[in-house]
């Protein structure tokens, strides 16, 4: 494989990214959006190329360094590429969905003033994710990690006059701090072990470390590796939003839609999937981790996917099923059914990229109206984001023979088979999912395309997560409102049916292939005792059958469960939701405050935080440091010169007085002591 | 006692001293019948005395050896020599910052040149001496000089109060001074201090501890140590401004020269006694000097506490007892009176016809007032509180040295924290002159260019030696070793 | 025995003269017993054979200083009741001080080794013929001709001193100048104006 | 290249005198002027690196010249790895200083210039002497410019600063020197080669290692000893304060590296829980302290303070990681680490009390309250100080990443939990950095002087530039940096764990 | 035959007296220089005994040259009181405290 080729790859967003971010005003919006558009697009074909050579082609596993980023003590950290078919299927998934994205936004962002920066922005995002997946070493992997990072904190805070916007930002990237604290540590553990950062040398010393331990008090040690897996996993924790450190990824929604689909659902969330299933040969050693992962998983899958059923921002609710399905993939890796998670990671990328979209759409339509409680009935109005959005939908509840199924049917069934610590839990965990998931789904569908016009009436706004301001500053204000709710251009619309397509279709072509065959070989490793997808494999019989079978499976009929409940609640007796939320009062409203998470952490923990802050600073370093030791050194040297200043009395006979002690005391002392 | 044929050649050391006397006799005579017309001629006179002595002393005092002179009353050497030079070029340039300070004041008269005369004189005695005898005339042929200066200003009750003072202050030193005396002459039976250095070894009987103790503390109370210091701070603010600068310069290489002669050399045989004794006077002069200066509102009282403060360095050379102590006791000295003659050298050319300028107020701004003035009581300021590039930070470096060498780790520390003490109270100087501004109108500082020039070679020999601090070290040492 | 008895008779005098000097009331009295001292004392060095001196603390202290001294106390008109000593409540804590220093001294000196010296042995007995101020004058103006000197300019600073410090010239005040008077010349005194005669018309 | 060193030091503080004669009057020739020797300077160190031995750890550049004969001491001067990086970042932060005060300081303008060339002179003196003594003199004479920076050009409560700074420093250095003369009086001469090849006893070793350490960790400054860097970098002018942050504290990490470790390696060894606990003391409560600051200037500073924990934990874990691993393998990572903090943190707190200065300079407070929305009227400022909060918070990329990601890695080779708790900082620096960046620079515009700011001038664009060039530079590709340190650090690894008993 | 030991110790008595006159003294100026008279003659006194007990005569010379500065001494000391009392108006020793701190 060429490596100029591969080079060319991240490199061609990073240029494009500078351009319009440095040249913007030189090349105006349209040369911005030409640029980015192209070196994504190319960038986008050559991963093809790379996906193709790898797939059809055969080609090795590409291992090798760029340039030497530094030497410390023979410790080698490089830069360099490791080009394989995870990252193959990561790169082009990653590529492709950019370039939608980037199409759309000429369409979504035309009247915004930050049109260019906000190009420069999302190519440099590509470069970042790119250099991210194609690392071959922690050092890179943290730097594209960390770079992805800094591009969501800028995206989520694109309008950075809305408080809510800078207020989310800010909350990402502290949150996703909290995860690299782990993440880092995980890497100083690989370096400790192996003194080196290449995946190569930390995969081979993996059951070396295994039988490692940690001391962590004089007399506890944990297995090194477990501390090692969990490090990095709360790496993923962050960069993925799972439980408890989610709470970043509903409030990002305040960027603009086209990074709540590329950034926030379809591929740097997905990162720390990404992350554990490339680590898989270090994972695989532990089981405690593992479990943790496993765990942390099922309670993300179901609890937050509960929250989409209560919410009434439609991208929030997205948001929230983001959370959910993230939760999805990240049991799947803790039963080692990596293949699943990426498998659905990457269904996922185009579906609830398509659902951002199209909500992005609907809100366009709407004039930047997010709230679903003034939507309904749009469908007459927006045939193709309606139809997409279905598309969307019906692949994220699971129906089968949309790409959704394959993919969450192979986790639910990974995890079925799985006897992992923990793994009946995270079995009823996913399975009562399924049912949320098609709930808060068609809720959403039936609330925003269907049912009574409500968009007309100007509802007085009630809710505490109504951004009452970000709507006034008029940054992104389409015209006036007034008027019936129009399809979007062609700029949207394409990118909606280019993911579409993929959305039905990608699962039924690739689930043989990618989950069951041999895709990854040897890019992703399972120890055979672990190998739960194996075993879901073993009476597969092709894409058609595994889909008749799901019809049977409860998966399934518990989605169907969840469509039903919601059409009855909101599409055809909505007052019973009325009813149900004003009967389990107490359950509402821990789902309305999102179980407290917010409220802890900006009541509690910030408090708390700032607390120990002022009283370190006011009662430490001004109190004891400055006050009683520097100043109070300073007042005592002050008042002891104004003590023996009063001896210097002025009278002359005390002045006698004190030097005949002094001759009395020398003589004394001199001569009692010879 | 060797009975030297007196000849005029064998009096070639003492040059400095003959030639004093009868310069003194000169200006007295000049003066009287100069009268008050001819006002400037006194001064300008001396000072042409002083040079010609200093030229007559480079020509002719210099001695290869250590000679006894006067029936060894007298000792030769190139310490004395060179601490001759010294007392001739301080005076000097003390006389020189006064004239303006005098004339103002309407004190500048014959008799005040004729008093820093005798007193140098006095000065030579001391640093000369090499007989209990001598030395004793010296301390008094000084003192009873500059008793005399410090209440020169007939219309001030402050000089009077602190001349008074000082004078009985000073007497009890000396009673003191002489009882120990007394004792050590009484059991060593003999007056020469190369005698008594001679004949005393073995350990020390009570008798003569009590003489010693005596003698420190008179010695202790010329230096101004703590509890003896008593009159310093009030004599120097009390004295006319240009009488401090006399009494905080010249004066101190004197006292050091008693020290070095009197117990370093003399008693010698007593230096673990008088060490101890010294070291914890050291302490206590230290702590003082620099914790009273801190709260001190006037400059020269200030000042005055903080010469106390270096005289606990000096006393700590001592402390050393070894020459190396001496030498670097000696060194701290000269440093300190070169620093001494630049600070109270800018008070004399800041106060003016009615204005002392003696208080920290009246420096409020000086910057803006007089940018030179300010530069050069900014450079003696941080050379006193020992920051380099100033030749003070090598005057406590030496000392520190020495102390290590002997083995005083306590008194390190303890030199080490005051000297951070003091720091603070010399910033402040300079913060006064530098980030207050002018407080209220004051009136301008004085422009005598000749003045100006000196004080501003001053500042620049503190720099200088800062720079390149061998050869003054080395000079020291070969001193102190001679 | 004789001698022995005169000393403390004297020694006894000499130190109720001395307290007496430190409790007079009255300076006058204090200078008094001052003098008392000094004659008590010179007696005291009479008995010990050093009549020079002796004779010459006399003749200087009792004779110029102490005079010297009552002259200030009276040229100076002091109001003598403001005078009156006043012993403070501190006055206990200076008596002791004192006292220790007194125990101090005669602990060494009477102490067993305090000296070093036989403390109960007398002065050396002097040769006949020996002259007290004989032994002196010939050394004073040989061996110490170099203090001698010394002394005279010590002299001449006291002199100085008291002249520039008590000799006050007020302004306005008019004195002849006697010398001046006599050297004056009569070029100071007439000018001869040189006038060009009177233009004739 | 003979004499470069000496041409480093004397140039700077002779244009310093230059313009000090010309005086305010001529202060247009004085700035030119000050400006050309800042950065003939600058340049003066590209052949001083270009001429720079990679292979050896010996001293280079060396010049030796008597100074005071009595004592042994030498005009000695040599660089080595740990002092090129140093000498180079010390001539490069002085040219943003000169071009900042340009057009900003109005009063005294030629002693503002000449103390910061001095300055500059002294610092590059302290960085290349070879003797103790050369250095204590640099060292403690570089204090009266910066005394007087403060004070004179610094806020309403400069007086109280510069007093503390004054002293706080003073107080340390004067334990260091007594320490040096101990030292001296043993070995015979101030030469740093012969104090670091002097056999000590422990207990020599362990005053000699406090008293040297109370020098280092005031200026460091260290935890507890840290609180006159905030007072003083909130009065200080914006210079003084990019001179106080970029060079100053790094004497203190070099004066770890350069005496105390080779110096007193028993003790240091002895003694290493002492400086890690400090330094993660640092870390974290200086975190938290810097999270609740109004002014921007003292959140910069306490931000100082938790990063240069991480050099102080770099240069000392290698005793525990010898400790615990009984190997030296990858304990030259934690001094590189700390080395490239150094760096980095000169870079960064220098580059943000610039943006501070640029901010101050239009609206004259320092106040997070008097801000908002900064970026909608500088976008092109906004962008900078972004960069820089970034770079401050260790995004990888920056320079700041580098250091603090070497010192975390041999971290936790001593011991997982220095790591974790040294990693805090990933979390507390974001905190507090960019809670600064979300309150000035986001949001609407908060008051009228907010919407009548006015984007950079060239000026601070051509030096903000400069900066971020560099922070990206070191942050991308720190591979020279490291090489060049790469044996001194190796030699200096060797001599800080052998033992002197 | 009177002995070295008592003759030193009664000029340690006067001179204590003379220091307690010195410090005890509160009202009087010119007490205090009386005071410093008494003072030097204790140490005349001692050296007169030692000069005697040794026979030597140089301990004798002393006594003349402090008798002589002595004279010279008071001189100036009684010139200073009167400069003092010309100023001040008062000889008081508690007068004498402007001088302070």
């Amino acid at each position: 494989m060429n490596p100029t080729l591969l080079l060319a790859i991240p490199l061609l967003p990073l240029v494009a990214a500078i351009v319009a971010g440095l040249g913007g005003r030189l090349i105006g919006r349209g040369g911005a959006h030409t640029v980015t558009c192209l070196a994504v697009g190319a960038s986008c074909v050559l991963s093809v190329m790379v996906l193709k050579q790898m797939w059809w082609d055969g080609a090795p596993t590409y291992d090798g360094p760029v340039y030497t980023w530094l030497v410390s003590d023979s410790m080698h950290m490089q830069v360099g590429f490791l080009i394989d078919r995870l990252t193959a299927l990561m790169i082009t998934v990653v590529t492709f969905v950019s370039l939608c994205v980037h199409v759309y936004t000429i369409g979504y962002m035309a009247d915004d003033p930050g049109y260019t920066r906000f190009f420069s922005y999302i190519s440099l995002f590509t470069f970042s994710m790119l250099m991210l997946v194609m690392a071959n070493n922690f050092m890179q992997l943290f730097f594209g990690w960390e770079a992805v990072g800094l591009v969501s904190y800028l995206l989520i805070g694109f309008w950075y006059t809305r408080p809510s916007a800078i207020f989310a930002n800010l909350k990402a990237f502290i949150v996703n701090r909290v995860g690299d604290f782990g993440f880092v540590l995980g890497i100083a553990g690989i370096a400790y072990y192996t003194y080196s950062l290449d995946y190569r040398d930390a995969f081979a010393a993996a059951p070396h470390i295994a039988l490692a331990a940690v001391p962590l008090t004089a007399t506890t040690s944990v297995n090194a590796l477990a501390l090692i897996c969990i490090c990095l996993f709360v790496g993923a924790m962050g960069k993925s939003a799972q439980v408890p450190l989610h709470v970043w990824l509903p409030d990002s929604m305040e960027g603009p839609t086209p990074i709540s689909a590329l950034i926030h659902a379809a591929t740097m969330v997905t990162a720390g999937i990404f992350m554990v299933a490339r680590m898989s040969p270090l994972f695989e050693y532990s089981d405690s981790a593992l479990s943790v992962v496993m765990v942390v998983g099922a309670l993300t899958a179901f609890f937050m996917g509960l929250l989409g059923v209560v919410n009434n921002d439609i991208k929030r609710v997205i948001a929230y099923s983001t959370l959910s399905q993230l939760g999805y993939m990240t049991v799947a890796l803790g039963v080692s059914a990596y293949g699943a998670a990426i498998f659905h990671l990457m269904t996922h990328a185009f579906f609830k990229a398509l659902l951002f979209l199209a909500a992005g759409s609907v809100i366009i339509a709407l004039h930047h109206e997010q709230d679903m409680r003034r939507m309904g009935g749009l469908a007459r109005y927006m045939p193709i984001t309606t139809v997409t959005c279905w598309i969307g939908a019906l692949a994220l509840i699971g129906t089968p023979f949309f790409s959704g199924f394959y993919s969450k049917d192979a986790i639910i069934e990974a995890v079925g088979e799985s006897h992992r610590r923990g793994a009946g839990f995270a079995y009823l965990c996913v399975l009562l999912g399924v049912f949320v998931t098609a709930l808060y789904t068609f809720r959403l569908l039936f609330l925003t395309f269907h049912g009574p016009e409500r968009f007309r009436a100007a509802a007085p706004h009630s809710e505490a997560d109504d951004h009452e301001g970000a709507h006034q500053d008029g940054h992104d204000d389409h015209g006036g409102h007034g008027g019936d709710p129009q399809e979007s251009p062609w700029v949207v619309t394409v990118p909606l049916i280019a993911l579409a397509i993929p959305s039905v279709l990608i699962g039924a072509f690739t689930v043989a292939p990618v989950l069951f065959g041999s895709y990854f070989g040897h890019s992703i490793f399972v120890l055979p005792a672990n190998d739960v997808t194996a075993r879901v494999g073993e009476d597969f019989g092709g894409a058609l059958s595994f889909a008749l079978h799901g019809l049977l499976k409860p998966p399934f009929w518990f989605a169907a469960a969840g469509v039903a409940t919601a059409w009855l609640f909101f599409l055809k007796r909505p007052e019973l939701a009325d009813r149900a939320a004003r009967r389990f009062r107490l359950a509402y409203r821990i789902l309305c405050e999102k179980y407290y998470f917010d409220w802890f952490n900006e009541k509690i923990l910030a408090a708390l935080t700032r607390g120990i802050g002022v009283g370190l600073w006011k009662g430490g370093d001004q109190g004891v440091i400055d006050g009683a030791m520097v100043n109070g050194t300073a007042e005592g040297i002050g008042w002891f010169g104004g003590v023996l200043r009063r001896v210097q009395s002025g009278y002359l006979y005390s002045y006698a007085f004190w030097m005949v002690i002094g001759l009395a005391a020398l003589l004394g002392w001199y001569l009692t002591h010879p | 006692m060797p009975a030297n044929p007196m000849t005029l050649e064998s009096l070639a050391p003492a040059i400095a001293e003959i030639w004093l006397i009868a310069a003194i006799c000169i200006v007295l005579l000049v003066d009287v019948f100069a009268g008050e017309r001819r006002r400037g001629l006194t001064p300008t006179l001396t000072l042409l005395a002083l040079a010609l002595g200093a030229a007559l002393t480079v020509q002719y005092g210099e001695v290869a050896r250590r000679t006894l002179l006067f029936e060894g009353l007298y000792v030769a050497d190139e310490l004395g020599w060179a601490l001759k030079l010294a007392g001739f070029l301080i005076v000097a340039v003390a006389l020189l910052y006064s004239r303006a300070y005098l004339e103002n004041r309407s004190i500048l008269r014959g008799e005040y040149y004729v008093l820093s005369l005798t007193a140098l004189l006095g000065i030579f005695v001391l640093v000369s001496a090499n007989s209990l005898l001598t030395l004793y005339i010296g301390v008094e042929l000084l003192a009873l000089s500059v008793y005399s200066m410090v209440a020169f200003d007939r219309d001030s009750g402050v000089s009077a109060e602190s001349a008074m003072k000082y004078f009985v202050l000073g007497a009890l030193a000396s009673g003191a001074l002489l009882y120990g005396m007394s004792l050590i002459y009484g059991l060593t039976g003999t007056l020469s201090l190369s005698e008594i250095a001679a004949r005393l070894h073995g350990p020390a009987n009570p008798g003569l501890i009590l003489g010693l103790t005596f003698i420190v503390v008179a010695v202790a109370f010329k230096l101004g140590a703590v509890p003896f210091h008593m009159w310093l701070p009030d004599v120097y603010e009390g004295a006319p401004t240009s009488v401090t600068l006399f009494i905080g310069t010249a004066p101190k290489i004197a006292y050091f020269a008693l020290a070095l002669r009197l117990l370093a050399y003399g008693l010698g045989g007593l230096v673990s006694e008088w060490s101890q004794m010294l070291a914890a006077l050291a302490v206590l002069t230290l702590i003082v000097g620099n914790v009273v200066a801190i709260v001190q509102t006037n400059l020269k009282r200030m000042l005055a506490y903080s010469t106390i403060a270096n005289i606990g360095f000096i006393v700590l050379g001592f402390v050393a007892g070894t020459p190396e102590g001496y030498s670097a006791a000696l060194y701290y000295t000269l440093v300190y009176v070169l620093v001494a003659l630049g600070s109270f050298g800018v008070i004399l050319l800041a106060a003016s016809k009615g204005f002392e300028a003696d208080r920290l107020d009246d420096y409020k701004g000086l910057y803006q007032r007089d940018p030179m003035l300010a530069l050069a009581m900014m450079v003696l300021m941080f050379s006193t509180a020992g920051v380099p590039p100033f030749v003070g930070f090598w005057a406590k470096l030496r000392i520190f040295q020495v102390l290590w060498e002997s083995n005083h780790l306590w008194l390190v520390v303890i030199a080490a924290a005051m000297s951070v003490v003091g720091a603070y109270y010399y910033l402040r100087v300079i913060k006064l002159m530098y980030f207050d501004p002018p407080a209220q109108a004051l009136p301008p500082t004085a422009r005598s260019t000749g003045v100006r020039f000196a004080l501003g070679l001053n500042a620049l020999a503190v720099l200088a030696l800062g720079l390149l601090p061998g050869p003054l070290l080395d000079l020291c040492a070969r001193l102190i070793h001679s | 025995m004789l001698i022995q008895v005169l000393f403390h008779l004297f020694a006894a005098i000499l130190v109720l003269a001395a307290l007496g000097v430190i409790t007079a009331r009255n300076p006058v009295y204090s200078a008094l017993a001052l003098v008392m001292c000094f004659v008590t004392s010179a007696a005291i060095w009479l008995l010990i054979e050093a009549e020079f001196l002796a004779v010459v603390l006399v003749l200087v202290y009792v004779g110029a200083v102490m005079v010297l001294f009552l002259f200030v106390v009276m040229m100076l008109d002091i109001n003598l009741t403001e005078l009156r000593r006043g012993f403070t409540r501190f006055a206990w804590l200076g008596w002791l001080t004192a006292l220790a220093v007194i125990v101090e001294i005669a602990g060494v000196v009477w102490a067993r080794s305090g000296l070093g010296l036989d403390a109960h042995r007398g002065v050396a007995p002097v040769p006949a013929g020996y002259s007290n101020t004989l032994a002196l004058g010939s050394v004073l103006y040989t061996r110490y001709a170099y203090p001698f000197e010394l002394a005279a300019v010590l002299l001449l600073v006291a002199i100085v001193a008291a002249i520039s410090l008590t000799m006050r010239r007020r302004t306005g005040y008019k004195q002849q100048d006697i010398s001046r008077q006599v050297a004056v010349r009569r070029e100071d005194r007439v000018r001869l104006v040189k006038m060009d005669a009177e233009k004739r018309p | 290249m003979p004499h470069i060193l000496s041409i480093l030091i004397w140039l700077p503080i002779t244009a310093g005198i230059a313009i000090l004669l010309l005086g305010d009057r001529q202060i247009g020739a004085g700035r030119w002027l000050a400006l050309i020797a800042s950065l003939v300077t600058l340049a003066l160190t590209v052949p001083l690196w270009a001429h720079f031995d990679t292979a050896t750890a010996a001293l280079q550049f060396i010049e030796k010249l008597p100074w005071i004969p009595r004592f042994q001491a030498y005009y000695a001067l040599g660089i080595d790895g740990i002092s090129l990086p140093l000498i180079v970042l010390t001539a490069f932060m002085t040219v943003p200083v000169v071009i900042a005060g340009w057009t900003v300081i109005e009063s005294r303008p030629a002693q503002y210039y000449a103390a910061f060339l001095i300055m500059e002179g002294l610092m590059i003196g302290v960085f290349s002497a070879s003797d103790a003594l050369l250095f204590y003199f640099f060292w403690e004479a570089m204090l009266i410019p910066m005394f007087l920076i403060i004070g004179i050009w610094g806020g309403p409560r400069r007086v109280y600063a510069t007093i503390k700074f004054f002293l706080y420093t003073f107080l340390g250095s004067v334990f260091m020197l007594a320490a040096l003369i101990y030292m001296y009086v043993k070995a015979g001469d101030y030469s740093i080669a012969s104090l670091q090849a002097l056999p000590l006893t422990l207990l020599e070793q362990r005053w000699i290692f406090l008293a040297l350490m109370l020098a280092f960790a005031v200026k460091v400054p260290m935890f507890p000893v840290h609180t006159w860097l905030p007072d003083a970098h909130v009065e200080a002018p914006t210079g003084g304060s990019v001179i106080l942050a970029a060079i100053m504290l790094k004497m203190g990490g070099y004066g770890f590296l350069r005496f105390s470790l080779p110096i007193a390696p028993d003790a240091s060894r002895e003694l290493d829980l002492l400086v890690i606990a400090l330094s993660l003391i640092a870390v974290i409560y200086i975190g938290f302290v810097a999270l609740v600051q109004q002014d921007m200037k003292k959140l910069i500073a306490y931000s100082s303070i938790a990063h240069m924990g991480f050099v102080t934990l770099g240069a000392f874990v290698i005793y525990e990681i010898v400790a615990a691993t009984h190997r030296t393998q990858g304990a030259g990572m934690g001094l590189d680490g700390a080395m490239v903090q150094m760096i980095s943190h000169g870079l960064i707190s220098g580059a943000l009390f610039l943006c501070v200065g640029v901010l101050y300079d239009r609206v004259h407070s320092r106040q997070i309250a008097d801000y908002g929305g900064v970026v909608n009227t500088m976008p092109v400022f906004a962008t900078f100080m972004v960069l820089f909060a970034l770079a401050n918070t260790g995004l990888p990329g920056t320079s700041g990443f580098v250091g603090e990601f070497l010192v975390i890695i041999a971290s936790f080779r001593a011991s997982f939990w220095y790591a974790a708790l040294a990693a805090v900082t990933l979390i507390l620096g974001a905190c507090y950095t960019l809670w600064l960046v979300k309150r000035v620079v986001f949001g609407a515009v908060a008051n009228p002087k907010v919407a009548a700011l006015e984007d950079l001038n060239p000026r601070e664009l051509v030096v903000l530039g400069a900066l971020a060039a560099a922070v990206l530079l070191v942050g991308i590709w720190p591979a020279p940096l490291l090489k060049v340190m790469q044996p001194t650090i190796h030699h200096l690894l060797t001599q800080a764990i052998a033992t002197k008993l | 035959m009177i002995t070295l030991g008592q003759l030193l110790t009664l000029s340690g008595i006067v001179f204590s007296l003379a220091v307690a006159g010195i410090f005890l003294n509160r009202k009087n100026v010119i007490l205090l220089l009386m005071c410093v008279e008494l003072l030097l003659l204790a140490a005349n006194f001692n050296f007169i005994a030692f000069s005697r007990y040794l026979n030597d005569i140089n301990g004798q010379v002393f006594v003349f040259f402090i008798l002589t500065v002595a004279a010279a001494e008071s001189a100036i000391g009684l010139a200073i009181l009167v400069v003092l009392f010309r100023e001040r108006r008062s000889i008081n020793v508690e007068d004498l405290n402007t001088l302070k701190g």
